[in-house]
């Protein structure tokens, strides 16, 4: 019963268009993803009829949005499996979710002597709020290799190991699939490894929410957090997941409306989570499109778009493995992949193969994809990455393919 | 494809695969960098001075082959210059990569003119010029290791 | 050459439907405003057209995705007559705004002994944050008090003058309009006061950006937050803006992608702003609409479109005061006030007055209004408040009396 | 209006303007407060127990009048009961206020069955049970003033 995944470009308008003469190839799903009809009509709707702000009011519209901003909850509560909704909190995106576990929990939690154990492939998102916390409150910040020349190896989990042995390590900060490398990291061990030694789990869910079933209790994390701009919802708003007993302690990141129980002039208490960490008016209609994007996903079926972009991914790695001076990131021919390929050309610079590819209608990315410690690590100023999602097919594949080979006839490299 | 070769023409290729003044000057006595965050490309320019004039020019870096062959250009555009004679030359440049109108007299430069139909690719294409200018602008000192 | 009012309602595609039988009376502005038509085809266009990530992209759609965000940040520098775009950041809304300078440049920079002046008019918005970064630094909050039993009085300026002569004031921290009273606070008085004694500034737009001409130069602020949801744009975005010599210099909130120079293992070096403040993938499709936003109110006339508030508030201020048993808080008769009337009637509270509203098809708001200690101060547990914008009218004005007069009724007050 | 008139009935109404206990109890023995974040209304229950069953009652507060009525008719609904007792009542009450249907004997709660239809009200009807049979819940002690 696997979908037919050949018409379901047809679900989303922006495909339907030429660049450079050519029918748009969109390859660069690991920074954002497109939205299909479904969506796109949803936050119209909400805003031509149910639009207005939520929790304080009383009259229909208000009613209305509330129902429609908490049923959006409970939706995400299900897509992710939490025990509950109050472990649900929306927010701008990926970012903002660690950032606001970072400065919520670890500010108040973390000294001199903790540990919190990142990877050396985190995206930016996912290190650089826990190296701000770990220079406010005196914790170090230890690195999970990566193991191989072009990281092939995923992380090291020896590494791992000794690091928790060592002791004092307070939270774990890893992301579930990199965005960078195509590695898909053992997330069940991981948290389980680190609950073993006492410590948290914080998963970067960025690139797996809208690409496979999550379960956050099976997975057996703290924390996890993910953007719906990239599952196929609007642009401004996430998601954090944590488990109950830790937002019923942590402090709130922001102050404001809709997340105070009372407010005098000396001082405020908290509610309980979510309406904690989510002061002021939220991003109602972007909730709800994100709502209708996790309809959309679940009537093809996660599973199905997960397998789907691997194949695709598996079809351009071997392809893309024939041409001459080519350095793949990434696990290895046969490995399991998530639905992105990473690469650099001996002699051509990924920004002249984004910018050639742009002229067959091809939309690559180019550069460090917000982890240039990694890429100093590997020696590459930066790679161009071809990344898929459920819309895209082997054709697409073919005209990657086709256009790699004519930028290195143009640039000489035989 | 007119657009691409427009982008990529020949002269820009060459410079691109034979870097003029590649490397670090050994005697350099002004030294200055710029990097591009958003794409991750750097440039650094040393000058070997002589008098109020460049001596001798190098480059260092690593970027696309816009940025590479424009710091390559650049050293051969910019050597036996002043400061206010490369702020003009630089001046020109710019005009020629944000507007695409070439210049009067012919010059090597004017194949950067495709340049400004990629405005994305202008910051490559300037990168190691405003090093320059920032160099030139230095008091001298030994450069260190 | 007063634009025609009487029409804008079509321009706005919730504004057409029943409610309890009635057409639609929207008063509930204050909370959140609806969207033309032409802000929902933007997004809608965005999604349809140009949908991609900003800023590290090199084809076609994400050149397109950044042109228009950065257009966005243009549209908004002029709309507040900034000096240049990078003192323009686009935050989630007015209160992530607020609590980035509080925590930004608050946490940073205030010491024990150092005071931050508030309103005892401030919406929780502006002064939570500022309680919080207090309580963290050991600084002191103090608050100008408002004048009169109703709070018609204003701000009390002769206690301002005190409160800055006491000296140590390092920010004061003001509403420019009342989302609880309409006052319309002298924020140009405010902020020349407050530079004369050596203290920042950090004016809450929320009620004003929409509303009226606002020139943060002139008006000699040094921070200015607003939310696009409270002037025709969509929720989930709002501005920062602050001036270029304390966003140089001021920490970043937010760790992450798009906002670092450069990023090793063991630190960051940060870019200037806008994008120090902007971390993670920012929300370009609601930027986007906030520009149709701005471009529609202009198009209307901001003056002409306060005025028109203010007239709407003036009317419905007399009818109301001929009801019995009611207080109506704020500037008082023939007094300078904003679009909005907040009331309070003996014998009958405010959710039943909401309630008995909406069944007349008039959306109101009931409560605090997110101002619990000023509700406090004036003996009051809550108030029902009518707000307008540009779209509303006279006949309006005549429903919300009318529907006043059937609840007096009901419950028998007379 | 036939909504609003099923919404405010008589009986409710009544309570609201004529609220039965209103008042702290002197000699109350426990005590428990809820409050609604949302709108700001609150309540406090104040009992006197006679063994196990509540020997007087009384509320006090601010709120709708959905809010105060409900408080009034619930301390002459659990007057005399024990603990499990009203949590049936109250279960009872909750049944009506969310689904509408009306209980099988008369009762003056029925009148509440008018709530269902405007589910943001309904925590105000309940906030006050909630209070009481949190306040059963305590054990005896002085209240403070
Ligand atoms: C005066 C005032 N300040 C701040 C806010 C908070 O704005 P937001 O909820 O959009 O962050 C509001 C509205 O809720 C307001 O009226
Ligand atoms: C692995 C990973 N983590 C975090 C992020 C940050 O997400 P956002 O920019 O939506 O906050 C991204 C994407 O940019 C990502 O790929």
């Amino acid at each position: 019963m696997t979908p037919d995944f050949s018409n379901l470009r047809l679900d989303f308008p922006v495909l339907d268009q030429h660049v450079g003469g050519h029918p748009l190839v969109y390859l660069d799903n690991a920074a954002t993803t497109h939205k299909p009809r479904a969506v796109i009509d949803a936050l119209a709707r909400f805003y031509e009829r149910d639009n207005s702000n939520v929790h304080r009011g009383l009259h229909a519209l208000s009613m209305r949005a509330t129902d429609g901003y908490e049923a959006a909850r409970e939706r995400t509560t299900k897509f992710i499996n939490a025990s509950e909704s109050a472990e649900v909190v929306f927010t701008s995106g990926t970012t903002a979710s660690v950032n606001l576990v970072a400065q919520g929990w670890g500010r108040d939690t973390l000294k001199p002597g903790d540990v919190v154990v990142c990877t050396e492939m985190e995206h930016h998102s996912n290190m650089v709020p826990w190296q701000i916390v770990c220079q406010q409150t005196g914790a170090t910040l230890r690195y999970i290799p990566v193991l191989g020349e072009n990281a092939e190896g995923g992380l090291d989990m020896a590494a791992y190991d000794e690091l928790l042995l060592a002791g004092n390590v307070k939270l774990v900060a890893f992301t579930h699939i990199s965005n960078t490398l195509g590695t898909i990291n053992p997330a069940t061990e991981i948290c389980a490894k680190a609950k073993a030694a006492g410590a948290l789990t914080m998963v970067d869910g960025a690139q797996s929410a809208g690409h496979e079933n999550v379960d956050v209790q099976a997975m057996g994390c703290d924390f996890y957090a993910f953007s719906g701009h990239k599952m196929a919802a609007p642009t401004g708003i996430g998601v954090l997941y944590g488990r109950r007993e830790l937002m019923d302690v942590m402090s709130p990141w922001q102050g404001g409306g809709g997340m105070i129980s009372t407010v005098e002039y000396e001082g405020s208490k908290w509610k309980p989570s979510p309406e904690r960490f989510e002061a002021g008016t939220p991003n109602v209609a972007d909730a709800i499109g994100l709502h209708a994007a996790m309809d959309y996903l679940d009537s093809v079926g996660r599973p199905a778009i997960g397998r789907h972009e691997s194949e695709l991914a598996a079809l351009a790695y071997d392809a893309l493995s024939e041409l001459p001076g080519i350095r793949i990131l990434g696990p290895g021919k046969g490995q399991p992949r998530a639905g992105l390929v990473s690469f650099a050309f001996e002699g051509v610079h990924a920004h002249d193969v984004v910018t050639f590819a742009d002229q067959d209608g091809v939309a690559l990315r180019g550069g460090h994809h917000c982890n240039q410690p990694l890429m100093r690590k590997l020696g590459l100023p930066s790679t161009t990455r071809a990344s898929f999602y459920l819309y895209n097919t082997p054709a697409d594949v073919d005209a990657l393919v086709a256009s790699m080979q004519r930028i290195l006839k143009f640039f000489g490299v035989e | 494809m007119s657009d691409l070769t427009d982008l990529y023409q020949a002269v820009i290729l060459d410079h691109n695969k034979r870097p003029r003044n590649r490397g670090k000057l050994p005697q350099a006595t002004r030294v200055a960098s710029g990097d591009n965050p958003t794409c991750g490309d750097n440039c650094t320019v040393y000058l070997q001075m002589d008098g109020d004039r460049i001596g001798k020019i190098g480059f260092d870096g690593s970027g696309c082959a816009i940025s590479q062959a424009s710091a390559s250009l650049m050293t051969t555009q910019l050597a036996g210059k002043t400061l206010s004679e490369a702020q003009s030359e630089f001046g020109e440049f710019r005009d020629i990569v944000t507007t695409g109108k070439e210049p009067e007299e012919f010059s090597e430069v004017a194949a950067f003119a495709g340049v400004h139909a990629f405005p994305a690719r202008i910051k490559c294409a300037t990168l190691s010029w405003h090093a320059a200018i920032e160099a030139l602008k230095k008091p001298d000192s030994p450069v260190e290791e």
